[in-house]
């Protein structure tokens, strides 16, 4: 399955299985998602479970807070990175909140779906990376898989989940990445860590699309002798920071990589926790390698922005020659 | 032509043409037979006391205020007809998504005053309104509730269930992008969601007429497609009787309705703010002697059945209120798991971490002494 | 009622009662001489042959896409007799807020489709529209773009300046919260701003109908006090009337007009849309039947003003176009600079480092081969 | 003067001097503002220069950048912190970005000025310390003053700039210091921090209402014996490291005050300028003294969240005992 197929089959899952669940954005429904990641569920489900809403982030994310409060497991989708903002002060006042500010009366079980992140070649405010932004605000989970077999089931878990839930999802490798997935139901933890590849070296953190190019860089550096522990952060908040901290113990060296601009970001974050859990074991500073403070080029420019898996070895071995 | 969606008896008050519901007029008198509600004598004699109570509940509240016993509250005064109207209609399975200016409403649903004031004194736990079926918690960010209130419509329709939502906004509130995309939704889904505008002529210190040109707010309804009216929010019996179509309609599956509840704030902002800075005490004084209280008891004094002794019963009231208060003030426990145990179901390791760290830095203090 | 704010000959356009400005019918007649705006032979063949422009260029950039050769691509077929009319009207001083479905207006105002072109091949420098005079560049997050306008507005109301603003949206986007807020705003303040709402009766695969509960999106107006006309957006002569008597209406003072346009998508929402998925054949046929262009062109050969070679025409449009996309295609050239230099007026020293690293990058790359 | 005065001083002298200066919001007109900073502006400059706008702060925000690209030097006043989120879409997607969009054709000088953060006993959205999420928005200059006298200067600095100002007001201490401050015009710059005490032994980096909080805990830890030098970084977005980083590299350690949430904050970023600029130095791991990851605590809970100033002096402590 590709990611696309494995999301699809995700929410055709938790569809079938419970009564609560709706499915609702912008192009959902009829066309199935300008992706075609809801393809085919309002024919299964009809469009009172999975239908169009109104073109509207704000309306969105903020009907979906009524429905979460008063019986039933909203999934929305927002169309595109940069149109969640729209969206922000439902997310930063409310859905982040109405648990806490109702003393647990209310939870909120819902998942707000989006496509992130650049290397399409699309135009303006279609390849943001604003994980580090929803991170930021308490009361949200936020996570992103890297491969259909993790987007699978931590989206099933995220359905599950009485917490609302920033599943971001890397358009990018929507169907570059073809997996065996079992067709079966499972479940992911949201919050783990996963190791891709054991390694002494270096520890490169990484998610999403950004995976398979640090896997690409782990190659070469594999051929100049550096051997790299990778690992798949899964969940941007909270961070699993027992297993980056274990690994940077072992290995006294970080390289996070990330699309998102690099000031005040996950990569930020990522140094910071690398200095709490490992700082005696620090054998080289701790590294960024992020885009840079701008706006994500057209495609003309993005080259110079996406990070390509020749940086990440040239952090690496910088990281490493320390 | 979108007023044909009203239930028949409110298609004369086309806001399109600025016409405003009205029963009885300010002394009390019944201007149009055919809108007055049956209600029997022990329900308006039960509303008017709801009324003080509401009004003697915004009274000691701004004195604890201004003794310093507590912080910064938001009144209610000379809204008072809009809420004990809302609450006499809202039932114990409608949903109550409130803004900030809606207490009668609260109490009606069964917040109490202590929770109140527990709020009021800085606690979220007299936020939570945890007794009061199918309330939302207070919502400040002005607007945003309105999208609350159309998703959980969206669930009943869905759940196929006899309920209604009551929310409320502020004239101010209608500016927000919230407010009109809500009212969107609502008529696109046709939930059973009656919106409430309380329009009472300010949003801190601006006027309505700085806040839209268009000729009323209850017009607003038609760039949604929705029915709308607008109501004299001072008229006890013209609020009830909206109320009560309102949700007949709603609940019969025709969708949302909104009304333009007009009125006027007759105190201030809340305790912090100073109205004299922007509007003039003869425009009050003027509103004074429109106050919804006043003129129910005009109205019943007409009618013969006004048997109240108001200074008995405020002092009743009062002395009820008062214990309350005291009650909510004792409760100075705040143990700091209140802080985060309820920012999710599932606790993140991170938040135990923090809360962890925190506590040595707290054995560590006590050490030092 | 609130149509008296409109220019007198437009009163008896209610969009309350759903009326539609039209001039000429499908078939090219005039249906409503009171209202044909007097223009000469030479502007009526001139604005044809710009519409024809509009349309060879969005037949010739779809299939620069087909080609391969340029990103996803956004076209205006159908739309091209609201883009005329407007840039006919627009001058020099007046302001331009696009969304991102104007080509033609964009021309108007001195853009070039090589400008166009580089957008779509990824280059900022193309929507920079440098030689454009007051232009925004295209507006891609919806809705955004009308609280743009309507602040030009007061700007020019302000410094009491000789010029208007015209911004457009599409249906969908009357959903979104700024499209309310910025009317309000634009009623409030009562600025010189034609809005537009190119009705095309879709937001990609989503129907108007799914869009809004309103009988029609002119009457939105309504709710911010401003006056509102719907037209029939295929019809050149209405929209080229409807955007004169705007403009009159905006320069003297009297505040913002909202304009629906009812037209229709003809083509694919963006290169990489199928509308076969969600509407029919059918449809589409029908409306290509009142193509603005076939309009126009019945109307010029009913009243013997028809001199145009349109085979010739489209050959000489294609080769200018060719030629620009050509030169577009050549420039490669993207220094990194381009990525940093137009962030701020004063870079901070974060971007300069974030620079020079990649810079150093880039040389141990060179070096390494 | 206290900040508020110099703030509307700072206003009064640019309203008098630049008649494209407009000044608007919620409440700064007839009023002057909920908390009168704009007190006698609309008086002296009339009603078409200082004004109330309808209740809706993306169309402040949004008309603000309308008038910014078109002649006017707008200031607006979003109310509370936590009212910034609904021009969270303008901000991010428009008026950070239209410079860049436009190839610098357009220029956005604009300010958009709100009180921030907590200790005020306030309601809920009354107390958020926003400034990761814009410091984290490329385009934007995110700057705090933690005097009446920086006040001023910085906000002249601010208004005269051609790019975006985020220019966020410490609440807390609005009234609560006062200081000497020239009536005359005088600017300051944007982007350097300022050494407010000079130390040996450990490196405190705080902003706004914080300043005075690490001030108070370096009168226990000159008892205790320990030398702490004190920066008040004034500039969020870009931060001065060159200053940062030269005192980190003399003391070797660094304590970094915020009120935000400590997640991917501000906090975080100084941590990973400790690295970047400092990592042969540290003698012990750079350290987050912050808010939770919880919303802020209504009056009675708050004195958990605020940062105390034995607080500080505790992790000051830790710092230099590590
Ligand atoms: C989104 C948002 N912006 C600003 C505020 C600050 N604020 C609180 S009440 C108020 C005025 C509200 O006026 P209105 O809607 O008329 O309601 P009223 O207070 O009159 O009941 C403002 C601006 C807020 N709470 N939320
Ligand atoms: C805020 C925002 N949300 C979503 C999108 C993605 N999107 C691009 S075009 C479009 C549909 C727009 O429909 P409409 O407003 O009718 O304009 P049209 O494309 O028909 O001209 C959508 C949803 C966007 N660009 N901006
Ligand atoms: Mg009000
Ligand atoms: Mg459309």
């Amino acid at each position: 399955m590709t990611m696309v197929k494995a999301i699809n089959n995700a929410l055709d899952i938790k569809l079938n299985e419970d009564k609560s669940i709706v499915v609702y954005g912008e192009d959902v429904g009829v066309e199935g998602g300008v992706f075609r990641v809801t393809e085919g569920l309002q024919k299964k489900y009809g469009v009172e479970r999975v239908f169009d809403s109104p073109l509207a982030e704000s309306g969105i994310v903020g009907t979906a807070l009524g429905m979460a409060v008063s019986g039933l497991r909203p999934i929305v989708e927002l169309q595109f990175d940069g149109f969640t903002y729209p969206a922000f002060n439902q997310i930063a006042s409310n859905v982040s909140r109405m648990q806490n500010r109702s003393r647990g009366k209310f939870t909120v079980p819902m998942v707000i779906r989006f496509p992130y992140g650049g290397g399409v070649n699309a135009l303006e405010h279609h390849s943001d990376s604003p994980e580090s932004l929803f991170a930021h605000l308490p009361g949200l989970k936020v996570v992103v898989p890297s491969t259909p077999y993790d987007a699978k089931g931590m989206l099933i878990s995220a359905i599950e989940s009485e917490d609302p839930i920033i599943f971001m999802e890397p358009k990018r490798i929507y169907r570059a990445i073809k997996q065996e997935v079992s067709e079966e139901k499972f479940t992911l933890p949201l919050s783990k860590a996963k190791i891709v590849k054991e390694g002494s070296d270096v520890t490169v953190v990484a998610f999403g699309a950004m995976v398979r190019e640090c896997q690409k860089a782990i190659e070469i550096a594999n051929e100049a002798g550096i051997s790299v522990e990778l690992i798949d952060l899964r969940s941007i908040y909270p961070i699993d920071r027992e297993t980056v901290g274990r690994s940077i113990r072992k290995t006294g060296r970080l390289v996070a990589v990330a699309e998102a601009h690099e000031s005040f970001s996950i990569g930020s974050e990522l140094v910071t926790i690398a200095n709490e859990e490992a700082f005696l074991s620090l054998e080289s500073p701790p590294r960024r390698v992020m885009g840079y403070d701008t706006v994500v080029p057209l495609a003309q420019g993005e080259k110079y922005y996406i990070i390509s898996p020749e940086r990440i070895f040239y952090e690496i071995e910088k990281s490493f020659r320390y | 032509m979108i007023q044909k969606d009203l239930p028949e008896v409110l298609r004369d008050f086309n806001p399109l043409e600025d016409k405003v519901l009205r029963v009885i007029d300010n002394d009390g008198h019944v201007v149009n037979k055919k809108m007055m509600p049956s209600l029997d004598d022990e329900t308006i004699i039960d509303a008017y006391k709801k009324m003080l109570y509401e009004r003697v509940a915004d009274e000691m509240a701004i004195s604890y205020q201004r003794q310093g016993r507590m912080y910064t509250y938001t009144p209610n005064l000379g809204q008072e007809a809009i809420h004990i109207a809302a609450g006499l209609n809202i039932r114990e399975q409608d949903w109550l998504v409130p803004a900030f200016r809606e207490m009668g409403v609260l109490l009606a649903k069964g917040v109490t005053m202590k929770e109140m004031f527990l709020f009021y004194l800085g606690n979220e736990h007299g936020g939570s309104f945890k007794n009061a079926n199918n309330t939302l918690p207070i919502a400040i960010s002005i607007g945003t509730q309105f999208h609350h209130a159309t998703g959980i419509g969206y669930s009943i329709k869905q759940q196929k269930k006899n309920e209604a939502v009551y929310t409320f906004i502020g004239d101010g509130g209608t500016s927000e992008g919230d407010f009109s995309e809500s009212l969107n939704f609502a008529g696109v889904w046709q939930v059973p969601v009656i919106f409430t505008i309380q329009n009472n002529q300010y949003a801190i210190s601006v006027p309505v007429e700085s806040q839209t040109k268009s000729i009323n707010l209850a017009v607003k309804s038609v760039a949604f497609g929705i029915p709308g009216i607008k109501v004299d929010g001072n008229d006890f019996f013209a609020m009830y009787l909206a109320y009560k179509l309102a949700a007949e309609h709603a609940l019969s599956g025709k969708g949302p309705v909104l009304i333009e509840a007009f009125t006027y704030r007759l105190g201030a902002h809340t305790t912090s703010d100073d109205p004299s800075k922007y509007r003039k005490k003869e425009e009050e004084e003027e509103w004074a002697l429109v106050d919804p209280l006043l003129r129910l008891e005009k109205y019943m004094r007409s009618n013969n059945i006004w048997n109240l002794d108001v200074e008995a019963l405020r002092e009743e009231y009062k002395k009820e209120i008062d214990a309350q208060f005291v009650d909510a003030e004792k409760n100075k426990a705040y143990p700091i798991d209140d802080i985060f145990n309820y920012m999710y179901s599932d606790m993140p390791q991170e938040l135990l971490r923090q809360k962890a760290e925190y506590e040595q830095f707290l054995s560590w203090k006590e050490n030092k002494k």
